[in-house]
């Protein structure tokens, strides 16, 4: 096996699967996910903080805003830098509501996804027609926008925060507990799976093809029909609307939010989730949104370089595979299905 | 004479200072292939981005099909009718020949991002033609043996005929070649000529920018020539290829020196 | 609320002038790297730091200043601040060329992806702050006073200092140089052939690492510049002050049009200006929203900022 | 074998050092040991204070180990950066970690807010000797729901609605009609503290607010828009609520405009590298704090020094004084989460600093105050506590 890779590999076993093993491998690796919470005392063990908090939050929640900002960046090729401004909508949202009125979080769930995606179009219909480096200094600009505004209007309570965020109501019986987080990790897992159904419909369709067309050439994409603004805000809009959900689902789970929680680091690390896993491929973003979410906590013991090992993986990952762990298809389906190995 | 299908009216086009349309005036018939030729820089390739929207006209018109496009979206353009493909290829390289083609046909199905998720009745059906209607364009152009294949691996040769292959996917009146056999040798100039000839009666009104000339006077119905953004002769082939100002416009001997 | 304003309006533009001279010359290593490689040169914002812990180790470590030492007069004050200045432009260049070999030389080596090669500046920036960090044990960083801020004049309310104006005058001066040099150097003309086209300029014979590290070290050494005299001004650092004055100026060379020298110049000074206009009138807190709605209204209308981009690529 | 392959073998070889470099801490010897956590800014934009009250409870703990043998404390440190966003990262595997019997901190109030369910629903007893927001021991507030720390949260430091009083009276003590320009620096530390100011000053005789105040980003450094408005509104007291560094760059600039008004600052600007960052225009500068260790005992101070190595820093005697509270709990043989929050509930002795520690119901010290401070001669001269 000359030229080995592990997506090809992958992709493979699926091209060569029948309708049953598909099935098959798809239940085996939702249940290997599933159990992810009952391996703490392995040596996937995190130092001081609690393995199953670390896998809600960052891991979990890191992987479903890769996964949103990929359709972004990866699939329509515009790059936002402000990504984060839909997580803070998502999750003040939730703080506002769950401070004023009685909606629990399930309740407030669409509401936040709903503001989430007014803010990508209202953001989106003036400056996407922008391109490239000056959209992202604009979303940029929107992310810190929207943090600052968090932090200077009283009625977000400014620096302080808003405390007391409810939990969300028992699922199936189910409490939430503070002490043992497993079933919000099944929760934001079963949000991951929705992500994944839906770009995954969404990218063998026409939308998919109008994103990889603008991605590649977005003049040409326009010449050959394609409306490129409004597919460019759908993309934009949806992944908007990923970020607010995981907004919300973040606020339910800290029960405490404060604008400095939703800084321009966020944006830039979720953006190196998706660039360093392997941009465009779903795969590749969920294994990037795992590592980092989950790196800096595993190499805790090194406390003081923690970022510096950090800084220092980034570089050397996207030196030596600039297309990410994982990179987008690359070969030919009939190659694959011939199971030839050139 | 059959109807005119797209009507250039005193179209000028100015950058800074530099006009690159002077007054141009041009009208195509339906069912014909009328070749566009001129020197470089002469603007034949402007031309077709003022017709797509891709530049605003400074003044003059162009009316398709009766709408005027004055104003309209690039891809407005395309829906009435217009297709068209690049000098330097510009095809979606990570796509497989068959993707390319069924991204040109999508302009003129309704389901749009609700039909895809939810695999509304009308988007699989819609799919399915699709699907369908590229097979069948790659089969008519002769590189449906490519269809799985990733566009950018493609053979310089194949590259150049799905970009036709791409333009006609999106069902258009009139379809604008730019300098279609660039690169080609003989051999492959001669199947290109026999391909448009048969793209054209298919139905389809051909405008085409080209430097060959054999290929042109072998093809065309009619051929117009610009020369720095003023068009000098618009006739027969036979006629163009004997006009003193389009000789000079190409030699660049000033006819009436002596 | 527009009484500040008025009151003091000539100390408002004194001030944002001389800020924006130093992100004039901030947004120029910005600008350089763009103009080249059509790239954000992410790490930028870091260089600047490395920039200011120049002037310090000079004015520390060469003429052993401390917190208390009195400031310095005549040849003396001449010879600390041109020191100090060297340091300041040599850490930021030695870094910036040393960023450029370690997160993008390979990268470029492979060709185009621009967004690993903004990942790895990414990953670079955090080692640099991150390293500065563990250097000072993540401490601000004072600076003695060297230079006595005298007010020289006061002309309509506003206070011309001494700091203010050897800014302004070196600050303009060093970005005058380094225009000149790009437009008439052998070295510039090979930059901007580059910057025009990557392609033609290789088969011109033109040695294409080469020309990029000069492009760097250039745009570390205008940065480190800034370091300099954001030192002399406000006598202090720390490791994480890159990120705040990075995207200033950034936005500033954004505004006048990436890749535009000239463009940086206008854009960091009309940067400086609106930002303490703003500050006065609405309040400091809404500093930065204001300047992100102005790039905003002027991206909408100059969609490649104010002056464009210096090499348009636009072709359809 | 091609490169790629080697590439992706060196980062997969890279993790995995990195990985069995973790080893578990080593399990307890023969002697009693015991574990505290000590939970502040370790890493990040705020570690330096993280630092300084890791050092004080260290020393603490050096002492008490060298006049106790046979016990042994380990010290986890819980690093959250300061930040809201990380402390609910790490709280949750401090809760559960029952190894832990107490917890010095957390240093930042947001962060005290966001960990605090997690060390409830543990019975996880903590005392913090920096975190000032009122509403952590108010059952009153309109956020008490989440903010009231009852029964786990304590600590050895005043409140904001304390300082603001004191630092109201002092700025204005002896200058005739003070006009007051109050700002802060946006934190979460500085803004209700502010509020605090501005209310007390309505109760200082003559005083009036003036000019609407600023609010300036803590990464600012060009002060020039806030000092203009000092000016407009001719100000002669000017009072910020920030952090040391940043007052130092912003006195300076102040006095560099020719401006004499007093400045005044609470207890993020008291600190000693106030002093020595802003040099001759600190001078006169009046701080509200709580005296520091090398002024409260110059010889603790020195041992100190010799025994961790560097000079005492902020919080340092909040920080010995939580860390005492623990270890005489543990020495009277407290050594379960329970016995612990029952030893705090009822401590009542004499602190580093001379006064009596004595929590009251809601977790706040009954004792201590702020006293004042003027910079004089590069030094925080202590000038008495201000009622």
């Amino acid at each position: 096996m000359k030229n080995f890779n592990l997506r090809d590999f992958g992709a493979g076993i699926w091209e060569r699967s029948n309708r049953y093993q598909r099935i098959a491998i798809v239940l085996l690796v939702i249940t290997l996910a599933a159990l992810l919470p009952f391996a703490g005392a392995s040596f996937l063990a995190t130092p001081v903080a609690a393995y199953d908090a670390v896998l809600v939050y960052p891991v979990a929640i890191f992987v479903l805003m890769s996964l949103g900002l990929n359709i972004v960046v990866g699939k329509s090729g515009m790059l936002d830098l402000g990504y984060v401004a839909f997580f803070a909508i998502g999750a003040y949202t939730n703080g506002l509501l769950s401070m004023h009125t009685g909606l629990n979080t399930w309740e407030i769930m669409p509401i936040g996804i709903g503001a989430a995606m007014f803010a990508g179009v209202l953001l989106g219909i003036p400056t996407l027609r922008l391109r490239g480096d000056y959209l992202a200094i604009v979303t940029l600009g929107f992310g810190e926008i929207i943090r600052i505004v968090a932090l200077n209007v009283s009625w977000t309570n400014g620096p302080n925060g808003i405390s007391g965020i409810q939990m969300p109501p028992p699922i199936l019986g189910k409490e939430f507990a503070l002490d043992d987080q497993k079933l919000f990790f099944w929760v934001v897992l079963v949000m991951i799976l929705l992500t994944i159904w839906m770009i995954r419909r969404l990218t063998v369709r026409r939308p998919g093809r109008a994103w990889e067309a603008i991605r590649q050439d977005e003049d040409a994409a326009e010449l050959m029909g394609v409306p490129t603004l409004k597919y460019k805000i759908w993309s934009f809009t949806l992944g908007a609307a990923i970020g607010g959900a995981a907004g919300v689902l973040y606020a339910a789970k800290n029960l405490f939010i404060s604008p400095e929680m939703f800084t321009l680091n966020v944006s830039i690390l979720i953006l190196a989730c998706v660039v360093f896993g392997g941009i465009g491929n779903i795969w590749g973003v969920i294994l990037g949104g795992a590592i980092l979410g989950y790196l800096p906590d595993r190499i805790r013991f090194i406390s003081d370089a923690r970022l510096l090992v950090f800084g220092l993986v980034l570089v050397v990952v996207m030196n030596f595979r600039p297309d990410g762990l994982l990179p987008r298809k690359k070969r030919e389906k009939a190659l694959i299905k011939k199971g030839a190995n050139a | 004479m059959s109807k005119v299908l797209l009507k250039l009216e005193n179209l000028t086009m100015k950058f800074g200072g530099v006009t690159a349309l002077n007054e141009v005036n041009l009208e195509i018939h339906e069912g014909e292939i009328l070749a566009l030729i001129g020197p470089n820089g002469a603007g034949k390739t402007t031309v077709f981005n003022v017709i797509t929207g891709v530049y605003q006209a400074t003044s003059g018109s162009v009316t398709f099909d009766g709408h005027n496009l004055a104003g309209r979206k690039r891809f407005q353009i395309t829906g009435l009718g217009v297709a068209r493909t690049f000098q330097n290829i510009r095809l979606f390289g990570d796509m497989t020949t068959l993707e390319n083609v069924i991204t040109a046909t999508d302009v003129h199905k309704k389901s749009g991002l609700v039909g895809a998720l939810f695999g509304t009745p009308r988007a699989r059906r819609e799919e399915k033609e699709n699907r369908a209607k590229a097979h069948e364009i790659l089969q008519f152009i002769g590189i449906d043996e490519y269809a799985d294949r990733l566009a950018k691996n493609l053979p310089y040769g194949v590259q150049r005929r799905l970009e036709i292959a791409r333009a006609m996917g999106t069902s258009p009146k009139l379809l604008l070649l730019d300098e279609p056999a660039a690169g080609f040798n003989p051999q492959e100039k001669v199947e290109l000529a026999a391909t448009i000839k048969k793209v054209r009666d298919a139905g389809y009104t051909v405008l085409l920018i080209e430097h060959d000339m054999s290929l042109i006077m072998g093809i065309s119905d009619r051929v117009a020539v610009l020369d720095f953004g003023t068009k000098i002769a618009d006739d027969s082939p036979a006629v163009v290829q004997n006009d003193p100002r389009v000789i000079e416009a190409y030699l660049g001997v000033p006819a009436d020196a002596s | 609320m527009f009484t500040v304003f008025i009151d003091q309006f000539w100390q408002l533009t004194v001030s944002g002038i001389a800020l924006g001279f130093i992100y004039v010359l901030i947004a120029l290593g910005y600008t350089m790297v763009y103009g080249v490689l059509r790239m954000i040169n992410f790490a930028n914002s870091e260089i600047f730091m490395w920039g200011t812990f120049g002037a310090i180790v000079a004015s520390r470590d060469l003429f052993g200043y401390n917190q208390t030492s009195e400031p310095a007069h005549g040849a003396k004050l001449a010879l600390v601040l041109f020191v100090q200045l060297f340091a300041s432009m040599a850490f930021a260049g030695l870094t910036a060329v040393t960023v450029e070999f370690v997160a993008y030389r390979r990268l470029r080596a492979k060709g185009t992806n621009r967004l690993a090669t903004l990942i790895s500046a990414i990953g670079m920036s955090m080692v640099l702050s991150e390293v500065m960090r563990l250097l000072t044990a993540s401490r601000p960083v004072g600076s003695p006073r060297i230079l006595e801020k005298v007010i020289l004049v006061e002309v309509w309310g506003a206070q011309i200092r001494l700091d203010t104006l050897i800014t302004i005058v070196a600050a303009g001066a060093i970005f005058i140089i380094l225009e000149r040099f790009v437009k008439l150097s052998r070295m510039g003309k090979a930059i901007r052939a580059v910057s025009m086209n990557e392609d033609a300029a290789k088969l011109m014979g033109i040695n294409l690492n080469r020309v990029i590290t000069t492009t760097f070290l250039v745009g570390g050494l205008a940065t480190g510049a800034a370091g300099f005299f954001y030192v002399t001004v406000y006598e202090y650092t720390k490791f994480n002050i890159g990120f705040t004055m990075g995207l200033a100026a950034f936005t500033a060379a954004v505004i006048g049009g990436i890749g535009n020298i000239r463009g940086a110049f206008f854009g960091g000074v009309a940067l400086g200006l609106a930002e303490v206009y703003a500050s006065a009138i609405l309040g400091t807190q809404w500093k930065s929203v204001t300047i992100f709605i102005v790039l905003v209204l002027v991206l909408l209308f100059k969609p490649s900022g104010l002056f464009g981009e210096a090499v348009t690529q636009t072709r359809a | 074998m091609n490169k790629k392959i080697k590439a992706s073998a060196a980062i997969v070889a890279a993790i995995a050092l990195s990985f069995g470099a973790f080893a578990t801490t080593s399990a307890s010897a023969a002697t009693k040991t015991f574990t505290l956590a000590y939970q502040g800014p370790l890493s990040g934009g705020e570690a330096s204070t993280g630092i300084d009250e890791q050092n004080g409870v260290k020393y603490a703990i050096k002492v008490f180990e060298a006049a106790n043998p046979g016990y042994k404390i380990n010290l986890v440190s819980v690093d959250d950066e300061g930040d809201p966003a990380v402390a609910s990262k790490v709280a949750p595997g401090v809760g559960t970690n029952t190894k832990i019997i107490g917890l010095i901190g957390p240093a930042y109030s947001g962060a005290t807010i966001a960990s605090l369910p997690y060390y409830k629903a543990g019975n996880l007893t903590v005392i913090s000797p920096s975190a000032t927001r009122v509403s952590l021991t108010d059952p009153k507030s309109p956020t008490a729901k989440s903010d009231y720390g009852r029964p786990i949260f304590h600590r050895v430091v005043a409140t904001d609605d304390k300082q603001g009083p004191a630092l109201a009276k002092f700025a204005t003590d002896g200058v005739t009609s003070p006009k007051v320009f109050v700002f802060d620096d946006q934190s979460s530390y500085a803004v209700p503290l502010r509020g605090y100011v501005e209310a007390a000053l309505k109760n200082v005789k003559g005083a009036t607010v003036v000019g609407g105040g600023d609010s300036v980003p803590n990464t600012t450094t060009d002060f020039s828009p806030t000092i203009a408005k000092i000016k407009s509104s001719g100000a002669n007291v000017v009072i910020y609520t920030g952090y040391y560094s940043q007052a130092a760059v912003f006195v300076k600039q102040l006095r560099d405009s020719g401006s004499t008004a007093v400045f005044a600052g609470g207890d993020g600007v008291f600190n000693q590298q106030f002093a020595v960052l802003a040099g001759k225009s600190g001078e006169g500068a009046k701080l509200t704090g709580v005296a520091g260790l090398a002024d409260v005992d110059a010889k603790i101070e020195a041992d100190f020094k010799a025994k961790i190595g560097v000079s005492s820093g902020v919080y340092a005697v909040e920080s010995i004084d939580a860390a005492n509270i623990f270890l005489s709990g543990i020495k009277a043989g407290k050594t379960t989460r329970a016995a612990i929050n029952k030893w705090v509930k009822s401590y009542n002795f004499k602190g580093i600093a001379g006064a009596n520690i004595k929590f009251n119901q809601h977790g706040d010290i009954s004792e201590g105050g702020f006293a004042g401070f003027l910079v004089t001669g590069g030094k925080l001269v202590n000038k008495g506590p201000v009622a």
